[in-house]
């Protein structure tokens, strides 16, 4: 589904890494490994789009994915180093207005359950600030569920996160793969997951 | 010949001051501005030139 | 369409969750035009006279102050990110934050203004001018404001620079906003230099939340 | 992609255009040197004396072709910039930084000689005419396009963002211009215009055109100077700079 030919990044004028290619198919996932500063972030931000590689092919199902544009991004969910969450509002609102601007609407019932899933129960009317950086990362790792994408693109995942929440998200990345989702990870730590394969930069 | 004496040719009929002020800031800015350009060149081949004497060294080292 | 409200009405949300830094902004604007008549003296004719000029430049003043904040916040927090990677085309957000900014900084001053002309000695008919020349310019320095705010995105010293490239391009805003009252009041009617802010303020709406977009794939690089 | 355009974009890679600019400089100034004293020789011994404006009148002779040059530069600086958008090449945007600095010094050196040219025939040294604000607003465009480069670190993103600039200045421009122009009406301005007044001789358009051609040359030898160094500055790691006859020495 998603397949890498020849790809080569630099940052400024220093090249990262160069003839990357890997296939994944339905079902896979890919552990992205390597030292500070190899970059794997980099790396994310090519195969989401955000920078341009300096050489090489992203293709899903088929087509670069520089032409397919929106129709990616409908299938890819992408979860970086920042919060990316709103200080100001609540976990319910958070979730509700990421959803409203990929141009859809929650059932109330559902993001409920899901906040209640990652441990949030009580704390849906309260502002995200009040809230611990474990908690935070929970708030935005609800959107895994309430986004239903295919495609899970996640840069270091299971930083802040408790056992407990990191038991949870593997269980979670696990239900994913076996839906015939996909995802590629970041991680230092070892992943008890099947059908995994691993790049080192 | 408009002009019949070098004085009168530097007076510019009372608007010296003006005349020379303008051409005399023109000449100064594209003289220093080439020059600025060539020091700037320079200065890089100095620092490029280090780095392979640098280089060198590292080599000679090892 | 139902995303680019979503985005408008989120960023009013916020700004309704930090309402000081929307004030801030708005007495900034008001000190400012209330300063002018202090420095140069009360008479009545010399203020009709400088108005418009005062408060069209104090409305700049006071946009710079909030263009600021326009990325800068959801570039700090990834959530920018996350719009460039949202199934909704980039521009449409753009397009909503703009609007989302002259609701929460352009509007108030609008709404104002017609309270400080009065401190200026304007009469009705003028502060009906002054009230329609801003109402069409103020999103035109929103928009115009955008692309600065998104070039200057995570550079050293950005609120000045920000300053440095966006004053300069207000001027044909300051000119025919502030000239249409100038003009009324001298009896030569404002309906040129209302037309004129119109049509800048279309082709603004059409260039400008472009050229944002652009800069701010570039910043995000 | 068809042959030619691969040697093009040969053409256009650094490395090649470095020594290329290298040997075009001298020919340049040169050319300079040559347009310069034919340009001064008819402004100052052949053009005669202004009936209106004396001997004054004769700072047309660099403040036009300033004038012009810097609205010129501008639009050239802007092309490079939009073919570095559009086309991803890396010298495009390296000569529209080249350009900036001298096109700034060229708005420069045009208010400079209206201030100077004001002072005598306005009795003050600045007023709003329209052309002086148009060109004062130009110069600030500028310095706004080089602060903008100079902030940012990544030279990538610098280019990128300039280009913005320059492209969203190049739209503004005539509309600013226009915009000064009826703000300068409404507000009677300066009547007396620096390039209209003297009627216009024969011999002062020759010496105009030619001292145009000058700053022309002058800006191309200076930009492709300042090019080449930074041409060398952002490919100091690459094999071929430090290949270089003179890195080796």
């Amino acid at each position: 589904m998603l397949s890498v030919t020849d790809l080569a990044c630099v940052r400024g004028e220093r090249r990262l890494f160069s003839d990357l290619a890997f296939d994944l198919a339905p079902g896979e996932w890919l552990h992205v490994q390597g030292e500070n500063g190899a970059g794997k972030t980099t790396l994310l931000r090519a195969l989401v789009g955000l920078s341009p590689p300096a050489a090489g092919e992203i293709r899903w199902r088929g087509a670069p994915i520089g032409r397919l544009g929106e129709d990616y991004r409908r299938e890819l969910l992408y979860l970086g180093h920042h919060g990316a969450v709103k200080e100001d509002l609540t976990p319910l609102e958070n979730l509700r207005v990421a959803a409203a601007l990929d141009g859809r609407q929650l059932d109330e019932r559902d993001t409920l359950a899901t906040l209640h899933r990652f441990g949030l129960k009580g704390r849906e009317e309260l502002p995200v600030r009040f809230l611990s950086a474990g908690q935070k990362r929970r708030v935005l790792l609800a959107r895994l569920v309430t986004r239903q994408a295919t495609l899970w693109i996640l840069d270091e995942p299971f930083t802040a996160l408790d056992v407990k929440a990191v038991d949870m998200l593997s269980a979670l990345i696990g239900e994913h793969l076996a839906a015939g989702g996909m995802a590629i990870l970041t991680s230092h730590q070892t992943m008890p997951m099947a059908n995994g394969r691993a790049v080192k930069l | 010949m408009i002009w019949n004496s070098p004085a009168e040719f530097f007076a510019m009929g009372g608007y010296g001051l003006y005349v020379w002020g303008s051409f005399g800031a023109c000449v100064l800015f594209m003289v220093a501005e080439p020059i600025m350009a060539a020091r700037r060149h320079k200065q890089i081949l100095r620092t490029l030139r280090r780095a392979r004497i640098a280089e060198d060294l590292d080599k000679e080292a090892k | 369409m139902s995303a680019l409200l979503a985005i408008v009405r989120r960023d009013l949300l916020l700004a309704m969750r930090r309402k000081s830094e929307m004030l801030t902004a708005l007495f900034f604007f008001i000190i400012v035009v209330s300063l002018f008549p202090l420095g140069i003296g009360p008479e009545p004719v010399l203020l009709r006279k400088i108005a418009p000029g005062v408060l069209w430049v104090a409305a700049l003043l006071a946009t710079m102050l909030s263009l600021n904040r326009l990325f800068a916040a959801d570039h700090a927090d990834g959530t920018l990110e996350q719009l460039a990677l949202s199934p909704t085309p980039l521009g449409l957000l753009v397009t909503g934050k703009i609007a989302a900014h002259w609701l929460t900084s352009g509007l108030p001053l609008v709404l104002l203004a017609p309270v400080l002309g009065v401190q200026f000695d304007l009469d009705a008919s003028a502060l009906g001018i002054l009230v329609g020349a801003l109402l069409l310019g103020t999103p035109l320095l929103s928009l115009i404001g955008a692309i600065g705010a998104a070039l200057t995105l995570g550079v050293r010293g950005g609120g000045v620079l920000l300053s440095l490239l966006v004053l300069p391009l207000y001027v044909p805003a300051l000119i025919f906003g502030a000239g249409a009252v100038e003009a009324h009041i001298s009896g030569l009617g404002a309906s040129g230099h209302l037309s004129l802010l119109a049509a800048l303020l279309a082709l603004a709406v059409f260039f400008a939340p472009w050229a944002t977009t652009a800069a701010l794939r570039v910043a995000m690089e | 992609m068809s042959n030619r355009l691969i040697n093009w974009f040969k053409f256009a890679s650094p490395q090649s255009f470095y020594p290329l600019a290298g040997k075009m400089i001298p020919w340049f100034w040169a050319l300079t040197a040559v347009f310069g004293i034919a340009g001064l020789w008819l402004s100052f011994f052949v053009a005669p004396t202004d009936a209106v404006q004396g001997e004054g009148y004769r700072i047309i002779f660099i403040h036009v072709p300033a004038s012009w040059m810097s609205m010129f530069i501008y639009l050239v600086m802007a092309a490079w910039a939009g073919l570095g958008l559009a086309l991803n090449t890396r010298l495009s945007g390296m000569m529209a930084q080249a350009l900036a600095p001298t096109g700034a010094l060229m708005a420069f050196l045009s208010l400079w000689t209206g201030a100077l040219w004001g002072k005598p025939m306005w009795g003050a040294w600045w007023v709003w005419d329209a052309r002086l604000t148009s060109e004062l607003i130009l110069f600030f465009l500028y310095i706004g396009f080089i602060a903008l480069q100079a902030a940012i670190d990544d030279p990538r993103r610098a280019d990128k963002a300039g280009a913005i600039l320059a492209l969203v200045g190049v739209v503004n421009i005539p509309i600013i211009y226009f915009s000064v122009k009826w703000w300068n009406t409404l507000h009677q301005g300066a009547s007396v215009s620096l390039t209209k007044s003297p009627s216009m001789a024969q011999t002062m358009l020759w010496g105009m055109l030619l001292m145009a051609l000058a700053f022309w040359m002058y800006s191309i030898a200076v930009a492709l100077m300042r090019v080449r160094a930074i041409i060398l500055e952002r490919e100091t790691h690459t094999e071929w700079v430090k290949e270089l006859e003179a890195v080796k020495r």
